[in-house]
């Protein structure tokens, strides 16, 4: 019955699918722990709902249009709309022993967790239908494209010979310039840069790094398609990265203050991100490197986004596009044929041109995403309007959007 | 002396505080509170459908300060905290009788 | 060693049961969110404690009950008490390729979460001397009973050809109609309709909500007792179904109002309730209807609940009761052999009959679990009695029954 | 490729070692609950950060020191420090059927998980630089030759023929004895038993009660290294003790008040760590006895400690050190080779030396870990020192050492 | 003008908010507490044994009022917020001098 | 009778109280409040850099008594809260009209 479906590895799968699935509510809490108390509900919804629209977008037309039958090496085409044709059955040209339904919504969740990670950089003053028409616009018009050309059958950069093993550019350097774009467009919160904006919640933030670090177990690991080496493999970095990127953020912080929560989950969030790309091809040594260098760099991204005194509120680019585009670039330095036949060498095996695969592949994320989310912004802006009024936002998203406080005295 | 409490909207208090600040006034003490006046109670979603809070958060600030400077930040929390629609709050003032300062021991006006 | 034990299966169902195990404290969360700050504890205790106090039932005498040799279509014999002859090695009867044990504690878990719904219904009043007493009894008077029909080899609703893949009426319609008749007995919360009963947590519910999706992969992908397509398939339509009844739930509310977080969540919970019994038998298109559906039914039932002011406090029967019989319905309706050669075809596959023998299963257990959860009440009310003292309520339960506070000013 | 490595085990191996590592920043939350308000992100911080602390000493030296090849039955040697020759193919002596760097990792999380553990003793008053000093040389000084003896190919203790099948002595007993010396050391905290120490947060406690009997599944069940039979058998008895346990202790507490939740979660644990070094060798009614009899020891061995006024804080000794200890002992009295063929037979079973040689292990990690902690932690005292100021301590130490607040008020 | 202070009971919040409705009186402003009085601190569950919590967690209600109807709110406070067991709380009354409202800026007796 | 507001830094609650106990006071109502004044502002850890905090955790202390303990109880506070460092907080007195114990109906000065 099961024509060549490996049981290992799609529990393997089917476990990992639901480990990234846990990502979406856990960035939620990761960022409503950031927000004001008037905005906790607002953020957590933003993201928490868009497992649900994504969900349903990628059955109607999402998965086809990113990994069905390649069209031109640009996109993929309406056959599997519907998921007509995506069945029980392994497809071979992506995952050879597991259910091709297992792939499709291991798949759905990366585009869920990805639009997610945008939410960072609108909270406290996005309007709530103009957040889900966009999300669903970009899911389609940005990340859908955007994941064939990488990991579609066919897609040209895939055919480049860019390794991108779990998402660096298609997820992380993407949701990053498009948080930009789109907050560009967006403007700042009222007040920013004068009034109070603590953090209201930074149990809720360490809950979410938690969750998340959990959760990555599955979008790397089970990148393999597999429950072998090689997913082994790809565990074993994704632990080793977050945790050198976690203490070099700590170290930094230190030589400057103290050593704070906030930056112990920023960091640990970053050296996720950075070995993302990465994490099919390195080595634990080389995952500490790369942890540790994407830490250092985001961390001076973020000081120099703050002095520019752009509100990209809670560093959707300084974390994840910044992680994504040093892991990426870094996976064509640390590459190995050992790690990975499949793979490819990098720099220091001898093969400087990955650097420059890698790096083109980042460059057209970048000017993609940017272009099209900024259009996309402005045009929301000028129908029905981006941001919520001056009112609604003094008396916070919870109250104005959803009609709902998010804690009660008693 | 005299004890300014002022119940605020939860919004209006860096606005209030600004105002307050740009006239030269520092000092004060805020604490989130419950309110109901005249504004009604607000309708706020259940599951399905909604349900009633009859308190509404509101933020009181209280000022010690000097008789004649009392005027002056009653006008000033006036304008910064209005918005013109019911539950904007409300200023009540009464008499202190002495202030201390625990850190030096000073007494009195000096010490406001 | 492991006469027939497949790894893969094996894994897949030991996880799955994790997943289960974790809805039972999350359970707690999501209902605790909801009540006023002096009965958090309670609520997340009443829930967790199901999970040690059905674990020690299960063993002792639980799953002999429910799935051990069948005594005329009615009940297990005692022959597998204290879990006698309950081994390492499979049961093919239940399955084949997972350790006996494994099947068995799988189980555990479903009864243990099917008590814990009930626990919505009746927080910041039951006492919880009562609650422990009502919940053994009614594991073993109602429960376990009801699984031997459903789904013990013998079982005469199994017999009859009901399908029922991972508990829609077990478990959902079961709980939600015995939380009706237990709260007939109980009583309204003091105040009620007056009062102000504002939820204290909404980040907590939305936790809840998170894990309860996060578990239910494991409810329903487990089911299929193997790590195969179908698992694979009922993986899929649980997370669509959810997405569905999320995104119905928030329109329907935003018609009239505002969309919530809290909406969202509830939304979430019915579209996973509703899609429990058909998982195994629908394809994620029709799963996208039955969650549309689901919110819709259980949104106006909730609705009318409230206009008849019975103080069924959480909506154990509007959102599980009411989820649990469309879902089981309407497997009727969309069941196919195409994704399930063990399953049926129902209603728009030809067989119109499918549907009434799933109403006919429903029907059953709402006379069931309604007459003896009623009676149960009645007994324990007349003897120790089921409420806490005026006072007491007044009080909360978290300091009258638990002499504890949950969250200390400092 | 993948040389003898089985896909159901890796993914079994894998998804637990995920547990594992929840497990980390879930002991964080259970304790961060019961401390002041004001040292909330001190204790989540000080658990979490040893996630990543571990993780990169593992990488680099513990796990050579802990199971590289053997000198004299006392430590590793250098040979696999940076993971050399640990790699995707299995090393049969530790686990046949998945990569060397899964049982690597899985490894890694009991490291982390052991040093989180001790924070219990010390929170609410320890440095954080110190902290991380001490931390690292405990990992290196104390739990890795332990682990080494016990675990290790060559160690003493192993071949010696104690019983530890997921690390009661290694784990459990080792952290409560050093709970202790450390805090002999460090001293109580300023106003022990005048001042006001309220937890202050219940739910968390709750929440980490629930996330660490979720991640013990893969503790013990993954302990068994592949997922077969015994593996579901160390997953059975792994809930059934926690069960038993937590009713036990509510029982016991309701004799005299009342039934907190605090204790509900407290007994939970307990039973969960007097199992583990029991889980691969005994059945579900023994879990029972284990489960219960641990709960008893440890309720009046914290009310002790409470008279003693000794303030050991958060009472690891009492709870992992005494359900440690109680576990060892007890897998003396019901191992059976009916459950684990490699085991051995206990008391119960006809041998009684099986309780002597549990009992020899058990005293040798009292031992040597309270001495060499004792030692660490006066070093350190003497040379940086170990406690913060005494004003620091009344600001807090989420203030004083990191910064932060952990809830605004808006 | 006059301000009452109530410190009642958590739980008879809504009692004493119906009863003051009821005589026709309906703004006021609470807040949380913890208070130390005659009642003596209470025994709470630790993970075994109990410990001792001293403050205990109080409503206090501020209502400023006329004159004339500063007695029957008392009453109507003490009526409803009573149980009659030690805890139950105390009412202060003070002056006040000016009240003010925000969004109108009317001042004195017609504010309240 | 007089009211005594003290705003106090909130890790000197516990000191204040035991030192009220030793003179043999016991009664008082506290809350969390956040304060400006002299001392200004703190930095505190974002993810990056640090932002700045203008209102700080204070707790207020309010203790109604007879206008003969009322120096005593304000000596006693300010040598139990004092660090010497801007911050420590400030004390109001005020005059109490009169007091009612809300159990029994007492009032004026044996209700206090
Ligand atoms: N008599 C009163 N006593 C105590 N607090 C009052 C009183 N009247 C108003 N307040 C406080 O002022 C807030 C605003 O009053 P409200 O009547 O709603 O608005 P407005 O003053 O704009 O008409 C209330 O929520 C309440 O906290
Ligand atoms: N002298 C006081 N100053 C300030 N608050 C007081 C004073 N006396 C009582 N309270 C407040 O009133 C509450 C109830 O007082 P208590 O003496 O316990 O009860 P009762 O008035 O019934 O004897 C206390 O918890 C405290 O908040
Ligand atoms: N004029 C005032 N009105 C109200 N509250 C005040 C006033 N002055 C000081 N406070 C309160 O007292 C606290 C301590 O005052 P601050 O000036 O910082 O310290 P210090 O009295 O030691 O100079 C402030 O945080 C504020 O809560």
């Amino acid at each position: 019955m099961n024509t060549g479906i490996n049981s290992g590895d799609t529990a393997w799968i089917l476990i990992s699918t639901a480990l990234v699935m846990l990502m979406t509510p856990a960035v939620g809490f990761f960022y409503a722990g950031m927000v004001r108390k008037k905005n906790v509900l607002s953020t957590l919804t933003m993201s928490f709902v868009l497992l649900a629209l994504v969900s349903v977008q990628w059955v109607v037309i999402g998965y086809t249009l990113s990994f069905g039958p390649d069209m031109g090496g640009i996109i993929g085409s309406l056959k599997w709309a519907g998921l007509t044709a995506v069945g029980q059955t392994p497809n071979a040209s992506y995952a050879a022993t597991i259910p091709h339904l297992a792939f499709m919504i291991f798949q759905m969740m990366f585009a869920a967790i990805t639009v997610a990670l945008i939410v960072g950089s609108v909270v406290e003053r996005m309007k709530f239908s103009a957040f889900l028409i966009f999300s669903l616009l970009w899911a389609t018009l940005v990340y859908d494209p955007i994941a064939h050309w990488v990991w579609g059958v066919g897609g040209w950069l895939r055919q480049l010979g860019a390794l991108d093993f779990a998402g660096g550019t298609v997820v992380h350097v993407n949701a990053g310039i498009s948080a930009l774009a789109l907050v560009l467009v967006l403007g700042k919160r009222k007040g920013y840069g004068k009034d109070n904006m603590e953090p209201h919640n930074i149990p809720h933030v360490v809950l979410g790094a938690a969750l998340l670090w959990f959760g990555w177990f599955g979008f790397n690991g089970g990148s393999a398609l597999a429950a072998n080496g090689l997913a082994t493999s790809a565990f074993v970095v994704t632990n080793v990265a977050a945790a050198a990127a976690a203490l070099t953020w700590i170290l930094l912080a230190w030589r400057e203050r103290k050593p704070s929560a906030l930056g112990f989950a920023t960091g640990a969030v970053v050296g996720l991100v950075a070995i993302t790309p990465a994490s099919g091809y390195v080595t634990p040594l080389a995952a500490i490197a790369i942890g540790a260098i994407a830490a250092t760099c985001s961390y001076y991204a973020i000081k120099l986004r703050m002095r520019l005194r752009v509100d990209e509120s809670l560093d959707v680019l300084g974390c994840h596009g910044v992680g994504g585009m040093v892991g990426a670039v870094l996976t064509g330095v640390f590459a190995s044929t050992a790690v990975n036949a499949a793979g490819a060498n990098g720099l220091l095996y001898g093969n400087p041109k990955l650097v420059l695969i890698q790096a083109a592949a980042v460059s057209v994320t970048l000017v993609y995403g940017f272009t099209v989310t900024w259009v996309l912004a402005k045009v929301i802006d000028k129908t029905i309007g981006l941001r919520v009024t001056e009112k609604e936002e003094d008396v916070g998203l919870d109250m104005s959007q959803h009609a709902e406080t998010a804690y009660a005295l008693r | 002396m005299k004890k300014i409490e002022a119940i605020i909207r939860p919004e209006k208090l860096d606005a209030v505080k600004e105002a307050l600040e740009a006239k030269g006034h520092h000092s004060m003490t805020v604490y989130d509170v419950e309110g109901r006046g005249r504004q009604k109670g607000i309708q706020l979603e259940w599951r399905v459908g909604t349900y009633n809070v009859e308190f509404l958060p509101k933020i009181k600030m209280e000022i010690i300060c000097a008789d004649d400077a009392c005027q002056m930040i009653i006008d000033t929390i006036c304008a910064a905290a209005e918005t013109g629609e019911v539950g904007d709050g409300k200023i009540f003032v009464s008499e202190i009788q002495n202030v201390v300062r625990i850190r030096t021991k000073e007494s009195g006006k000096t010490a406001v």
